[in-house]
């Protein structure tokens, strides 16, 4: 395959389709990027189920389930998008990635290593992790290979409205009591640095970026990304009345951009290699919940099994 | 105390806690579909009990919401059967609550769209189709289990010793159910025990699952009494509004 | 807000929520002895922590007593340290948790006993023949796991891979230790965290457990930030006091 | 052996001693009854263990929890005095007894299959359960078995604490808000009947007795025990201020007694066989416990011939 009429292709905006023939290194970074991205959906739901059971109306309630529902819908689409790109030896199928990942041999997005402590946290989740997700997956609607990007326009739908739910839960405490305008301020104050740093490292120190720009994976930059994340949040925390946790933080009229501090990446690191505040729990949730309940799919096999023989007997 | 203004409520608690139960499995799940299907059922739930907490509040008639009902009552005044309240234990046993359940619920639904309460008989009607779903999704895994392997059977069975006695706790009366009856408001929990035992008898053939014989029911549903199990479910459920009241959320 | 106000409130909080967690396992330990050795843990931490609430409270000055301190607190006010919410798991994790937090205790008092705070002095007084005998009983059940059989070494490693990354907590410091250390007052955490090192060393190669080489250790405890966990122990821990406000028990 | 020697013997009121010979029918009766009388005391933890953390204060939380503690060291002491009576074939020791009411053949109090729903119900606990089981203990410490009189008269003094204790925490709601005295209220009409019921059948329905008597185990029937307790707690539930749930319930002056309503022994009946509240969970809930913690026993056996190995190398 002629390498370079496939960059020609891509970055004359057409897409990748399935049955397409694609480099080896394309299909790899997309299989890994794309579960990666489902892992992140599966794993995400964690942190906001701790709170279904003690949320606070029956309305918010419902509105956090139907929530953590569309992102295991969100990850099914991701794991059916890997799928298009098994070609029989790179086990981009759903159960070979979905395994990697319970072995630590996968990411997922360590944003979800982060603990929810409280009801605000919900909040916080909604409006600056999904918001960041946004951004990122809004510029992937872009990205070269047809069912990543078709699967991201109908996930930035949803989340676009879970972002705006997650604000209007920080909205409502903000505008209640004196505790609970507290209480969104704390979220606020744990969670701006780690929804940063979902952007990933700095331009300058991200490598494997001018790859995925080449191929049309990736369309701007982390810091790019990171940037407008801020510049589009800034007012909206100011709307609340809350305060953002960065000392630097200032409107450069040259630029036309917010300035702001230096990221915690020491602790980004650290999270990463797995000493978040929840790592171990996400992980543990998960392989527990695939033991327990490893005998359904046994049992399902065999009655499969057994429906076959009834209909070939 | 108005006698429909019970029953709605027993509706709606029951609803309500079998939500709340189902809904710890969220994430949990075995495959993501059926985390996904028994989502929803918790979500159907939620709102079946959210409207029906609206219709009860109405009847009451002391401006209260349905948060006040559902977050602000002591324990002994919710009036759902203990099956709601029961763990969820494996996931044959999930798949038979909300078997047992949607059962009970079909009927009731069904027979409530012919209330002379218009009220009831919408909220049925909105009801009555999640409820169908929530039988075919429970009856088929039901069935997967029953005909699985060693193992599922075996699960099956535990399930079924640990919930059976629980089960006729769902057609105890609140009080004044004869008299609701009469004005043809609500049908009788003793027919709706009746059609439910049946279509248990005829699925539970066609699965080939074996009917419990002992009669003895858990006495104690729909009147306040709980299992030991209920009180931590509100412990849960309540803390928010308890440490927090009087706030909006 | 009184410093030393704050470091009375540590200790009391590790106290209770330490004894809050161990007295779960109350009627369901591996022998009826144990069971009633673990409850006399659980009741001397609970019993501790009674003694430094009520200081705490007579240190704020506002009348509040060892129950408003206990009970009606927000999470993020709560200084205990992680190590105390972080669930029992199996027994050798039970036994590994009170080991720790006694190696700790056992220092922490013998220090405080010097403190230039009277009460506070008394208070470690008190405390530290109870700590020792802890120390004594989790030892020797430590001992007897790291070399029982395979099994129980298994569990052992496990629990310490659970449980390590939250030891660093306990030697966390509230606001104004710095100040209250010049003054005698308390003695120095860092000291405190090179002593219990040392001992741990010491004990785990007599007992053959291997010291986990990762430094790594969770941040938050002290500082009202909690675990997840955390939020389960004060729904139960609270229940009837959030929902029975102002009543005499 | 003299038979009626022995009767004689018991009947002055002479103590037998655990190497004395005995009636093999006496030696057994003794092992099934203090074996049940161990197991009540283990199994009725649970339902106070229940309470320990949503305990309403910390005293209480204390109390309770010492409560609990004394009642296993009941089950210790008891335990022990069936040991005594072990002769090598008759499986009086701890293990095998205990092993036995695991598998449902030996029995423990029925009352612990009662559910403990409120606050309130741990004062009934103690103030009813424990009332009957003193009037029922106190008759004890003049049973002919030495070792087993003897474990009576140590748990007498500690129940009395514990009934004391119970009485008052319902005398507190009692002087407490409407809502705490309803919660008392409550308690006792769920366990009045109950605790009746803990005196077992009525005489004319209780073969088994006479035999009890004769070996100067039991020295009271069970009519006489329950009219006692009636008697004596019907002035403690109006210090109170409740009401009893009997409306047969009525001073008789030409008795001297109370008569009372006819007890609900059909529930009786039903929970014996199996079929209460709690049944299931309670027993569920010991073997559990020995599953999970089976373990530990292993460990510790492993650990003990290693030691024994050291000191003979």
């Amino acid at each position: 395959m002629d390498h370079d009429k496939f960059l020609e292709y891509v970055q004359a905006e057409n897409k990748v389709e399935p049955k397409d023939v694609m480099p080896e290194d394309y299909r790899k970074l997309l299989v890994r990027q794309i579960s990666q991205h489902a892992h992140s959906e599966i794993v995400g739901m964690l942190p906001e189920a701790n709170w279904i059971s003690r949320a606070p109306s029956l309305r918010r309630k419902m509105a956090l389930l139907a929530k953590i529902q569309d992102e295991a819908g969100h990850g099914l689409y991701l794991y059916s998008a890997s799928e298009t790109l098994n070609n029989g030896e790179n086990g981009a199928d759903r159960d070979s990635t979905y395994q990697a990942m319970l072995e630590g041999k996968a990411k997922y997005s360590s944003i979800f290593n982060y603990a929810a402590l409280s009801w605000a946290d919900i909040g916080a989740i909604g409006w600056l992790v999904d918001g960041a997700a946004i951004m990122n997956q809004v510029m992937l609607m872009g990205n070269s290979y047809g069912p990543y990007s078709r699967a991201m326009v109908k996930i930035c739908k949803e989340e676009s409205f879970h972002q705006r739910q997650g604000y209007e839960i920080l909205m409502t405490l903000c505008r209640g009591t004196k505790e609970q305008k507290d209480m969104a301020q704390d979220a606020l104050n744990r969670f701006w640095w780690p929804a940063l740093m979902m952007f990933g490292p700095n331009d300058a120190d991200s490598p494997n970026s001018k790859k995925s720009m080449d191929y049309r994976v990736k369309r701007e930059s982390n810091d790019d990304l990171r940037q407008r994340f801020i510049d589009v949040t800034v007012s909206q925390a100011e709307f609340l009345g809350l305060k953002m946790p960065d000392e630097n933080l200032v409107w450069n009229e040259e630029r036309q951009h917010y300035d702001f501090g230096d990221l915690p990446w020491d602790e980004f690191m650290e999270v990463l290699k797995g000493n978040g505040p929840c790592n171990k729990k996400r992980l543990k949730t998960k392989i527990d919940a695939q033991k327990e309940h490893s005998w359904v799919k046994e049992a399902a096999i065999a009655f499969a099994e057994k429906q076959e023989e009834l209909v070939n007997a | 105390m108005n006698p429909l203004y019970k029953y709605t409520l027993k509706i709606a608690d029951d609803s309500l806690i079998f939500g709340q139960r189902l809904s710890e499995l969220c994430g949990k799940g075995p495959y993501l579909e059926e985390d996904i299907a028994l989502t929803n059922i918790a979500l159907d739930y939620l709102g079946q009990a959210t409207n029906f907490y609206k219709y009860a509040a109405k009847l009451e008639g002391e401006n209260k919401t349905e948060d006040d009902l559902a977050y602000l009552r002591k324990e002994k005044e919710y009036l759902n059967a203990q099956l709601a309240e029961y763990p969820n234990g494996d996931y044959a046993q999930i798949i038979l609550k909300v078997y047992f359940y949607s059962v009970y619920l079909k009927f009731l639904y069904e027979n409530l769209m012919q209330s002379s309460d218009e009220q009831l008989a919408a909220l049925a009607e909105k009801s009555i189709k999640e409820v169908r779903y929530h039988y075919t999704h429970s009856s088929t895994w039901l069935k997967v289990f029953a005909q699985g392997n060693e193992e599922s059977k075996n699960r099956v069975a535990e399930a079924l010793e640990n919930v059976w006695e629980y089960t006729g706790g769902l057609f105890d009366e609140v009080e004044g159910e004869a008299d609701l009856e009469k004005l043809d408001l609500i049908p009788s929990s003793k027919k709706l025990h009746q059609d439910w035992k049946s279509q248990i008898e005829k699925d539970f053939a066609t699965f080939g699952i074996e009917i419990p014989t002992s009669d003895f029911m858990q006495k104690g549903s729909r009147k306040g009494i709980h299992t030991e199990y209920f009180g931590y479910i509100l412990c849960e459920l309540q803390y928010m509004q308890r440490a927090y009241p009087g706030c909006t959320w």
